[in-house]
């Protein structure tokens, strides 16, 4: 039994030397800090000339040691500390800790809660979406699409921080309930929001879609077929790209999502057009989801539990996971009975995601690399943690 | 912050002066920040930079640099940890003069929520750079960041480039209502962490 | 609850695999015997029962008081969408336990961040070297006496 | 119809001839002098309207705070770019890395020179004025692909690389397109040129043929400036900054001049070659209209033509995102290029049958 531990320095000086005539391969570094690994992923490239022949990512460039931290912080306040992972579906994020919790202590929430956290859950959803989708003009190329993701992600953006009081980090579901009721016009303004963003979205496949050059570059591109997105962990919408509805929010139906009709959104494929398409379809079911609940919000207390009540969960293993924005995301808490977690562990979407790129973007062009991440929509903070 | 007037009146030559005055307000109108973004900050700073609602672009900041070589603000935005301290000071060291350092959000400016029990994260962007502009938040909002822009602008604008070349000027907490000197925080945060009662 | 039914489902029909003397008490949750282990994922991902196709979890647990690590596998299968939690149980002092590489692709990666934070080796891994801290790094952050002057405890 | 003669740009070439060492010196200082200035003005107002077509179509309001409306801004940006520290990276090139941005905007400098403004507007009219053009204009290429090899960087490399097979790529259709326009014209004068069109555009004269021509060229020439679609050598999600990666403080600043110069001498090309250059705009019958277009000077013409087209560049610039290397070339040599050279054989298919509008 040899068990051969290697070295990041090991492997970036294994490179063929001796050969002096012909092509050579050679490393490229892409990142830390390069607008198109979205934050501060690193990919070292082995290349020759524009085609990639390995993918090595470097990881940990913002690990935080979450998990650590989360050893000695009670459990209302490991809440915060998932807003600063996936800070584009912090309010699911919020929710997947509080579900642990209450799944734990057998707590029961009324209907509003669940109402209300669902409603926040798709609109969190489409926060994701429409930002990726102006993000992911801007990895293509295109500038103009970035502003009009982030103008109406920022409508609801002001939605949002009118009842959360906060813009990006809300830490708004807490265990037992939410912590603050829907203000008053609230349900006004995302009904407004609804009428405003159906038509947006026809104009973002105009831009964006209907764009040949986007067409060209995304068809065919980084396919990942559905046995290997399986193998490889991936879940969310790059998962479903690959044809298979793996989705919580239908199979384990948790909040008011078994009240509501929408369909899962599958695709063929598995290349990046699919996960492109899949998102922006998305967008369309989520916008359904709200539209449906929003019009009747059942009456009821917004928190089952005062604030300041300590949460200490019975011994043992607690364990549930939630369908956020990116994929499934895993909250696993050992406790010894104490009031903070004895171990906490996120089971990050973009960190299993992530990987499937060793794989889909060998043999393609950087160009394609840059696509591909793109259409994985990674956040790195979640994938570090 | 010190007055503009005792500064540029002393013993110049007005031609001088005048230069003077001509390359600060060139200087302060057009920051061209670096893309440096971490974490959650970096989203409210691209909500700031790149969204049609707050548009940096009105101060003439929002053409954002890729090269650190061209680029003359750097606005850290997120945690920093460990690991990044190396290519973050390469980054600033890259980074042409004049160059501007804003830190924005409390993870670059203490270590924020991540600041006890975390074994890589760095408490204090200001142990690795040096910083002009603090921005406070946790993300701060785009309005902020803009407050920190402004207030960079007019640290910039009282610059003397001919006389006290070396001189920096004390760093500041874009907060309201006029800038806090950062070392007022930093011994009221040394107290705070040696006495251990906070949290 | 559907856990604990999956739970008892595989006890029954993978009955020398599971151990039923644990040092720690769980409850819904399988523990598989060290020697057996990669095994039983083999066949659980190929029995058409289970069809564990996706793995979708991988972590340990530090249990200093019981000299042990709990390496925790959350399988999920997509056709029958049910999950289950597969718990082996690693000597403290040995934490040596073969790689499901082969089984799972995504192992791979999972195994390896459990090794940077916990310090556990995995036999035949293609590339085991750590994931979010340098290599030079000294210790394994999560385990529970890991001990660090620059980190400030609360 | 006037009767623009061309006599006087003769007598102007004659002359310097025979004038004294200082004269010569004095003329072309002058003409330095002179271009400086213009550039310098054109290039600060072109990316001042630039920021704010960006933002009328990013639902923004652009630079407004220096300045009336913000007017100041790109001086402001030039003076801190002038000021800002240069540096050559440790391991580069020396003298490669220093020489290259001069290259480069000493070919859009070069091209200048041959800029017909107006009638009497010109600083040498050469007989082989489009060949001129064509010819100096590509040394650019020169200036990117030093700058991408002697900085020291592989980013800057595979943009430098990059660069060269696009723009040698995309050369071709360009000079295609052009010896299609000198069938028709019968010159390489860039003033005759202007005044074969005094009967109408060529855009429109050459039944679909030359439309094709001058979609071909507007393509060609938006690869040639590296304007998105075809961004490709400092495409910034992909490369960083590209073949300027290394270059900061003025030395920037030449490539920044060189592009937007370029911007202005292509558009000025496609003017020429297309739409007339400085001629006025008839429609054959209005004599009245006709009148109060003539009495619009030529210059006026020129860079009203020419700033339409710099904005339809700037419009396609902030709409589409980029193509794929691979794309890129597969699209210059699998369809621009058999396409222009079938153009050109029905070009002169049509002038040898005189079967284009005469008007």
């Amino acid at each position: 039994m040899t068990i051969h531990l290697k070295t990041l320095n090991e492997i970036l000086h294994n490179l063929d030397e001796k050969k002096h005539w012909g092509t050579k391969e050679y490393f490229i570094n892409m990142g830390p800090q390069h607008p198109s690994t979205h934050g501060v992923l690193r990919f070292v490239l082995k290349l020759e000339g524009e085609i990639i022949k390995e993918i090595i990512p470097i990881l940990g460039y913002i690990h935080r040691g979450i998990e650590k931290i989360g050893e000695s912080v009670s459990y209302r306040n490991f809440v915060h500390l998932t807003d600063r992972c996936d800070y584009f579906s912090s309010i699911i994020n919020n929710w997947a800790v509080s579900r642990t919790i209450e799944q734990a202590l057998n707590m029961e929430t009324n209907d509003r809660i669940e109402t209300i956290r669902t409603i926040f859950a798709e609109i969190q959803r489409i926060q994701s979406h429409t930002m990726w989708w102006g993000v992911f003009g801007m990895d293509l190329g295109a500038f103009t699409p970035f502003f009009y993701g982030f103008r109406d992600r920022e409508f609801l953006t002001s939605i949002v921080e009118e009842t959360c009081g906060s813009r990006l980090t809300m830490n708004y579901i807490q265990p037992g309930g939410v912590l603050y009721d829907i203000k008053s016009n609230f349900i006004k303004r995302i009904k407004q929001y609804i009428q405003y963003l159906r038509p947006r979205i026809e104009e973002y496949e105009k831009l964006i879609s209907d764009n040949v050059i986007v067409q060209k570059r995304t068809e065919n591109i980084g396919i990942l077929p559905s046995e290997k997105a399986l193998s490889f962990g991936s879940t969310g919408p790059v998962l479903r790209a690959s044809g298979i509805p793996l989705d919580l929010r239908k199979n384990d139906s948790y909040g008011v999502y078994d009240k509501v009709k929408f369909s899962v959104v599958i695709g063929t494929k598995g290349d990046s057009w699919d996960r492109y398409w899949i998102r922006i379809e998305e967008m369309r079911q989520s916008l359904n989801i709200i539209e449906q609940l929003v019009d009747n919000i059942p009456a009821g207390k917004h928190m089952v539990t005062k604030y300041t009540t300590k949460i200490k969960l019975p011994v043992g293993y607690h364990h549930s996971s939630i369908e956020t924005a990116r994929g499934i995301l895993g909250i696993f808490v050992a406790s010894d009975g104490m009031e903070n977690p004895y171990r906490i562990h996120m089971r990050s979407p973009n960190y299993n995601n992530l990987w499937s790129i060793t794989d889909m973007a060998v043999g393609l062009k950087i160009s394609d690399l840059v696509t591909i991440v793109s259409t994985l929509d990674l956040i790195i903070p979640d994938v570090d943690r | 912050m010190e007055n503009l007037n005792s500064l540029s009146t002393n013993n110049q030559a007005v031609i001088l002066t005048n230069l003077e005055k001509i390359l600060n307000w060139a200087r302060a109108n057009s920051l061209w920040p670096l893309t440096f973004g971490t974490s959650c900050c970096a989203i409210e700073m691209m909500m700031a930079t790149g969204s049609a609602h707050y548009d940096l672009s009105r101060f003439g900041a929002e053409v954002v640099r890729v090269s650190p070589r061209q680029a003359d603000v750097l606005i850290v935005a997120g945690t920093i940890v460990k690991r990044m301290a190396k290519p973050l000071k390469m980054l600033f060291n890259q980074m042409m003069d004049p160059k501007y350092v804003i830190a924005t959000g409390s993870c670059t400016i203490s270590g924020g929520p991540f600041i006890y029990n975390s074994y890589t994260t760095i408490r204090g962007v200001d142990k690795l750079i040096p910083v002009d502009v603090y921005v406070p938040g946790c993300p701060p909002r785009p309005e902020a960041l803009f407050w920190g822009i402004l207030v960079l602008q007019k640290m910039i604008l009282q610059n003397s480039l001919f006389k006290n070349k070396k001189k920096r000027y004390r760093p500041v907490l874009a907060a309201l209502p006029e800038g806090i000197c950062i070392e007022e925080i930093h011994s009221e945060m040394k107290n705070i962490l040696k006495s251990k009662k906070y949290l | 609850m559907i856990i604990s039914i999956l739970k008892d489902a595989i006890a029954s029909k993978y009955e020398s695999f599971v151990m039923q003397d644990s040092k720690v008490s769980i409850d819904t949750n399988v523990i598989i015997k060290l020697s057996k282990f990669p095994e039983f994922m083999q066949l659980i991902r190929d029995d058409k029962d289970f069809k564990f196709d996706i793995l979708l979890d991988h972590t340990a647990v530090d249990y200093i008081d019981e000299n042990v690590f709990h390496l925790v596998y959350h399988l999920y299968s997509s056709s029958y969408n049910h999950q289950v939690i597969v718990l082996v149980e690693v000597p403290r002092d040995k934490p040596v336990v073969s790689t499901l590489c082969n089984i799972w692709r995504i192992a791979e990666w999972q195994e390896r961040e459990v090794f940077d934070l916990f310090g556990i080796l995995y036999n035949n891994h293609p590339d085991l070297r750590r994931i979010f801290l340098e290599d030079d790094w000294v210790g394994f952050p999560l385990r529970k006496n890991y001990k660090d002057n620059f980190m400030l405890e609360k | 119809m006037i009767n623009y003669s061309l006599d006087n740009f003769a007598n102007l070439v004659d002359n310097s001839n025979n004038s004294t060492v200082f004269e010569v010196v004095f003329y072309i200082l002058s003409i330095f002098i002179t271009c400086l200035i213009f550039i310098s003005i054109f290039v600060m107002v072109v990316v001042y309207i630039e920021r704010k077509v960006a933002a009328a179509f990013q639902c923004r309001v652009g630079p407004n705070r220096v300045g009336w409306k913000g007017i100041l801004q790109s001086v402001a940006d030039l003076l801190k770019l002038l000021t800002k520290e240069k540096i050559t990276p440790l391991y580069s090139d020396k003298f490669l890395h220093f020489i290259s941005p001069m290259l480069c905007i000493s070919a859009s400098f070069m091209t200048l020179l041959i800029v017909p403004f107006s009638p009497y507007i010109q600083i040498i009219n050469i007989d082989m004025g489009i060949l001129y053009w064509s010819a100096v204009s590509s040394l650019g290429i020169l200036g990117i692909l030093l700058a991408g090899w002697s900085s020291y960087n592989k980013w800057s490399l595979i943009s430098a690389v990059r660069a060269a097979s696009q723009l040698i790529s995309y050369e071709l259709s360009i000079i295609l397109s052009v010896l299609t326009m000198i069938i028709f014209t019968n010159t390489l004068n860039i003033q005759k040129i202007v005044l074969s069109q005094l009967n109408g555009c060529w855009i429109w004269r050459g039944h679909l043929v030359t439309l094709i021509a001058f979609t071909i060229f507007f393509i060609a020439s938006i690869a040639e400036l590296n304007k998105i679609p075809f961004d490709l050598p400092e495409g910034e999600s992909e490369l960083g900054a590209g073949f300027h990666t290394e270059y900061s403080g003025m030395q920037f600043a030449f490539f920044f001049l060189a592009e937007y110069v370029n911007l202005f001498i292509t558009s000025t090309i496609i003017v020429i070659l297309f739409l007339g250059g400085w001629l006025p705009w008839h429609i054959s019958g209005f004599s009245i209209f006709n009148e109060l277009m003539d009495s619009i000077p030529p210059i006026i013409w020129l860079l009203l033509k020419v700033s339409i087209i710099i904005f339809v560049i700037m419009w396609i610039r902030w709409t589409l995102p980029r193509l794929r290397i691979d794309h890129l070339i597969l699209l210059e040599w699998k369809f621009l290029l058999p396409t222009s050279l079938a153009n050109m054989v029905l070009a002169s298919f049509l002038v040898l049958n005189n079967l284009y509008f005469y008007v």
